[in-house]
């Protein structure tokens, strides 16, 4: 099982915020965008996380891990 | 090296005062550098009334705190804080503070220059702005840093 | 712009609360950035009991207004206040603040560096130190500035 | 008449802090130094002003002006 996490105009976009998946084969962040949004691209420049550190989209994931997909970060 | 994300108003010179009082570094340090970033009634081009900062619980005192090693690493830093608002916001309340205690000026300019940058780029927050038309939108983008002196 | 030459010990986050409180620039102001110098109990490899500051009254606002005036032109800035001890001095206790009120961060951050490099370089202030030996010195040179980020 | 004022270092090296004199020709920084101090000359490093704006030891000095002598400056 992992869990996806959306955030701010993402999670607008998408309509939901978290959603969690079983995996049954190895998987990258962008495998794993494509399998929870089977029909919408992802969109340039979103940012991905893994367990909360910044990753590109090619990183691994793997059972337990906490994946984020968000637009870039505004605070400050 | 304290982060703290509030979800209500705060006030930054009582943070930072309330921080350095049981600070055993008297003498030591010669130094502190603070910003504070505040909300503004504006912004490109635009009157805002109000404002809600989403961020990412966890990951954001993550971010912070590697943040913090790194500015270690680069300067001498005895102390610092960083305050983030979180929630509903309104102009002229802080959003956010940092403060950094070292003991000589420049360590502590750059530092806290450098955190806030790193805060801007890294720290998973984002800002969706409430209009004076009503309407709302997210912010799409922080505001590069202007070039060094 | 307030210039402020203090001969008792003052509370520099009472000193800005209290100067940004009237201000009539809610909403205005995105970014305030903030330098205290704090006296050490060392220097130089020695340890310092005392300090005493001597300055040359009226050049000193002379020179600091001069400086407003040069950063003011480099720099949107909406307010500034320095604030500067003089007389005789403990450790811990704060020696100068200087803090810029702005719509910018950058603006902030590059205008308090300037008007501190430039206080140290130009106002006339005087550093006589007393060891721990008894021994009185006068501090010959300021630091230089380190390189920017 | 004009005013000498000296600070710090320099001040306790002459024993004193002010003291005024008349001139009757044209001077500079340097020469009311000089009128001033006859026996010893200006130490290296002392830093100049005439009516509290730092000048050159070239600058011309007038009736009525304050010229100051004191070494770099060390505050902040």
């Amino acid at each position: 099982m992992i869990t996806i996490r959306y955030f701010a105009s993402l999670r607008e976009t998408l309509g939901r915020s978290t959603e969690q998946l079983e995996i049954f084969e190895p998987h990258t962040v962008l495998s794993v965008w494509r399998l929870a949004n089977p029909d919408l691209a992802l969109p340039e420049n979103t940012l991905t996380a893994v367990n909360m550190d910044y990753v590109p989209l090619s990183n691994n994931v793997k059972d337990g891990d906490e994946v984020a997909f968000f637009p870039p970060v505004t605070g400050g | 090296m304290t982060i703290k994300i509030c979800d209500v108003a705060f006030e930054p010179f009582t943070e930072i005062q309330n921080f350095q009082n049981p600070l055993t570094l008297e003498g030591k340090f010669g130094a502190t550098s603070i910003f504070i970033g505040t909300m503004r009634d504006f912004n490109d081009g635009d009157d805002v009334q109000a404002m809600t900062l989403e961020h990412y619980d966890g990951m954001t005192q993550k971010q912070l705190a590697q943040i913090i090693v790194a500015a270690k690493a680069k300067w001498q830093i005895l102390e610092c804080l960083i305050v983030h608002r979180v929630g509903d916001i309104l102009p002229n309340e802080p959003i956010v503070l940092v403060a950094v205690w070292s003991a000589h000026r420049g360590e502590a300019f750059e530092a806290c220059r450098y955190l806030m940058e790193e805060l801007k780029t890294n720290a998973p927050f984002w800002k969706l702005e409430k209009l004076a038309t009503n309407e709302t939108r997210w912010v799409a983008k922080n505001t590069a840093k202007v070039k060094g002196i």
